[in-house]
């Protein structure tokens, strides 16, 4: 009896009012549901598998000589038979006929030059910069650049940078790499082995044409009474200017500082001079006047820059992104 | 009858937290699954010892150089040849390279083959090759050169 | 009559009854067709999509690590850990296709689920063969100069 | 019917708002920090590392910088001294690693045999080891006329080689 009292009661706006409520929550509910482990799929397995085709293109490119090969004959100096490029590498090999890589970390200029003219479809199936989902391989976005001091690094007036534009709203990886690049040529040196016709004026017989800047450097100077200085280069009796012709720099181990002529003891200088004031490919005499520097080998003969020349490795970065 | 009514609300409660729980715990596999990823990835390039044989390799290289040069000079202050000398500077170079891998769980044999001279004469310019046997095992991956030539100039 | 219609109280606790027990077993019917699929396959393909491509790296990056430190005369080998199964299933690394594809799979033996994973570019200088499979005790890679 | 506390059209409809809610929140904001991406991180500071070691020993001999073996050969043989003296006389090497790698700490621990016993000597302190710290290791061999030429502290013999081990810890800051 109690219990049809209560019926009576009932009123069956609370029913439909609660059923509409609970199904909305259920709706939501099932999609939620639905929802999440999605989330998981479109993340990880994806980006993990970027991480190391990043990780092993940056390592190819660092550590790798890379390696061409036709019927007859192969080598590491790919960059000289571009057509039967079979890996590509961008360490300096001294040894051709050799796999291995004796020098990881060094990267030689015209391997670097060459990869920018390697063709898009050879590049990224020579890096492995793509995937193949059910058998139809799409290629990955990347962008491989050098960079010294945040900037790209220029070589023979191109900027060393491969691949797309990063774009900012997709997840990218990105590994970077510590490399000694190859930037030219450079000629060590002390202020003993400077020869001089004139006094505290050096002179270099410098013999061109050259692919880069070449630079010279100078330490150890035997520097003598007050305020010794740099005055100016002249190339062949012109006077060269400062900026456009050549730039300078004082070397604190691994900075290279500003330098604006005076000259303490210990100091390290360095020239950059233009390429371009060398393309007659003539021995030009190049004469440093300094102020208070005794140069103690007198000359003619003059010291060659082409004798004494090395390439020049300047410590750059190597960029590898990747993105779907 | 009452009874009945509130047991049935309670089942529902009941139930919905055991949908709840349930994808809860869905959840927490996949979490704990997906935390896994990438694992073995990583860990191929962090323990696979690429940098510590090329390390052996390449310092052994850089080495046979100086030992070569040393060589010539105690061959000159004391009255050892230069193979011997050679021999004697790089056996200390091979014990103190195993006694510093040691210390990393790592087994490291460095020998010296042979010294090649192209006229049969031990002096500067003549030794122009050494082949040196260059073994690494750190219980899973297991290296070695046998021989590894290498290039010594004057 | 007219009180029996007026009255809806009686229709409301049936109605109420239906519509409770119609979504009820509407939403249960849906959670148990599809509970396996949310709970148990999706993780599955999730998680076996992650640990292929990540076992698949791992061989990859495995083999460019060792390629670069390859001897020249001499040779190498290392033992490598996968897991038995991935998700629920076994699986087979098939390295055979390198030569011509650039490309490691990894292919589960229940489903087929294939995975695949670049090698950039190193399979066209040095052959890569063999496969594994998962539910083997030991794995190793080896390169031996004289063979 | 009591109808306290059950679930009306507004609450449903509220838990289902907040429910969307909080997925898209979630899968719109790009911070889910996987573990897998903090591996992928200790690999890129490892191999970061090793290569900041490699380029130091690399360098050309006749470059502006000292290359590793010079570097370690100047050593006078102090340890350094946290916080009052964290690179001893090693300023080359210390000046060369904070150039390479700008934004990590490092420590770096000298390795060699003495007496047939193994020493292990703190050349730079930066700090203790932060987590998810990385050790890579170079060796460089020193003779008397390279310690001698850099004004080391190493005391070798003249026909004596000295092979030392360059421990390198790094760690993001």
């Amino acid at each position: 009896m109690a219990y049809i009292l209560e019926m009576i009661d009932e009123k069956g706006q609370i029913a439909v009012d609660f059923l509409l409520g609970i199904s909305l929550f259920l709706i939501a509910l099932t999609f939620t549901v639905q929802f999440i482990p999605g989330m998981f799929i479109s993340g990880s397995a994806g980006e993990s598998s970027l991480d190391y085709t990043a990780y092993r293109t940056a390592t190819v490119l660092v550590e790798d000589t890379g390696w061409w090969g036709n019927s007859t004959s192969s080598g590491t100096d790919w960059e000289e038979h571009p057509v039967s490029i079979m890996r590509i590498g961008l360490a300096v090999d001294d040894d051709p006929s050799s796999k291995l890589t004796n020098t990881p970390n060094l990267i030689s200029r015209n391997k670097t030059l060459e990869m920018m003219n390697v063709d898009e479809k050879t590049f990224i199936e020579m890096m492995g910069l793509y995937n193949n989902v059910d058998d139809t391989p799409f290629s990955y976005g990347y962008n491989i650049s050098f960079k010294q001091n945040g900037n790209v690094l220029m070589l023979n007036n191109t900027s060393i940078v491969r691949g797309q534009i990063i774009p900012n709203y997709q997840e990218s990886t990105k590994i970077t790499r510590i490399v000694l690049m190859e930037k030219g040529t450079i000629a060590s040196f002390t202020g003993d082995n400077l020869t001089s016709e004139l006094a505290n004026t050096a002179t270099i017989n410098v013999t061109g044409p050259f692919e880069e800047n070449i630079t010279i450097r100078i330490s150890d100077l035997n520097l003598t009474g007050s305020s010794p200085m740099f005055l100016n280069a002249s190339l062949e009796g012109t006077t060269l200017t400062r900026a456009s012709n050549y730039t300078m720099w004082k070397m604190d181990g691994w900075d290279k500082e500003p330098f604006n002529g005076s000259l303490s003891s210990g100091d390290i200088i360095s020239f950059d001079f233009d390429k371009e004031l060398f393309s007659t490919g003539t021995e030009c005499r190049l004469d440093l006047e300094f102020i208070n520097v005794s140069l103690p080998t007198p000359g003619p003969p003059f010291t060659k820059y082409n004798n004494e020349s090395a390439p020049y490795y300047e410590p750059a970065y190597l960029v590898v992104e990747v993105w779907q | 009858m009452e009874d009945l009514r509130k047991d049935t609300s309670g089942q529902w409660i009941a139930l919905s937290g055991l949908v709840i729980s349930l994808i809860i715990i869905g959840l927490a596999v996949l979490a704990n699954q997906a935390a896994l990823a990438g694992y073995h990835s990583s860990n191929a390039a962090l323990e696979f010892p690429k940098e510590n044989i090329r390390e052996l390799n390449q310092h052994t290289r850089d080495n046979a150089q100086t030992i070569k040069d040393m060589a010539f000079y105690m061959n000159s202050t004391t009255n050892e040849t230069v193979p011997v000398a050679f021999e004697q500077l790089f056996d200390n170079y091979s014990t103190q390279m195993q006694k510093l891998y040691a210390v990393h769980g790592e087994v490291v044999d460095v020998s010296l083959v042979s010294i090649n001279s192209t006229t049969g004469n031990y002096t500067m310019e003549d030794i122009d090759m050494v082949f040196v046997n260059i073994t690494y095992d750190d219980g899973r991956t297991h290296y070695s050169a046998e021989p590894e030539i290498i290039e010594v100039m004057e | 009559m007219k009180r029996l219609f007026a009255d809806e109280e009686g229709v409301s606790i049936l109605f109420e009854y239906i519509l409770f027990s119609l979504i009820c077993i509407g939403f249960f019917m849906i959670v148990s067709v599809n509970s396996d699929e949310i709970f148990m396959q999706t993780p599955n393909e999730v998680v076996m999509q992650n640990e292929m491509s990540d076992i698949g790296n791992m061989m990859s990056t495995m083999i460019t690590d060792m390629y670069l430190i390859l001897p020249a005369n001499g040779q190498i080998d290392t033992k490598y850990d996968i897991p038995p199964k991935v998700g629920t299933e076994t699986y087979i690394i098939n390295a055979d296709i390198a030569y011509t594809d650039q490309i490691i799979e990894l292919v589960s033996s229940d489903s087929g689920k294939k995975v695949r994973v670049t090698i950039g570019g190193i399979a066209t200088t040095m052959p890569i063969n063999g496969t594994a499979s998962s539910s083997s005790t030991n794995h190793m890679i080896s390169y031996d100069s004289r063979r | 019917m009591n109808d306290k506390g059950q679930l009306h059209t507004l609450e449903g409809l509220g838990a289902a708002v907040l429910m969307t809610l909080t997925i898209l929140t979630i899968s719109q904001s790009t911070m889910i920090v996987t573990p897998q991406n903090e591996l992928a991180i200790d690999v890129h500071l490892e191999q970061m590392s090793s290569d900041a070691l490699t380029v130091m020993d690399r360098n050309p001999v006749d470059s502006a910088q000292y290359n590793l073996t010079e570097c370690i050969a100047c050593w006078d043989m102090n340890e350094a001294d946290y916080p009052t003296d964290t690179a001893g006389n090693l300023d080359e090497l210390d000046a060369g690693l904070r150039y390479l790698l700008p934004n990590a700490l490092y420590n770096v621990d000298l390795a060699y045999i003495e007496n047939d016993d193994l020493k292990v000597d703190k050349a730079i302190i930066n700090g203790p080891a932060g987590k998810n710290a990385v050790v890579t290791r170079h060796f460089v061999t020193l003779t008397n006329s390279t310690v001698s030429e850099m004004g080391g502290g190493w005391n070798l013999g003249d026909n004596e080689l000295k092979v030392v081990e360059v421990r390198l810890t790094t760690w993001k800051i």
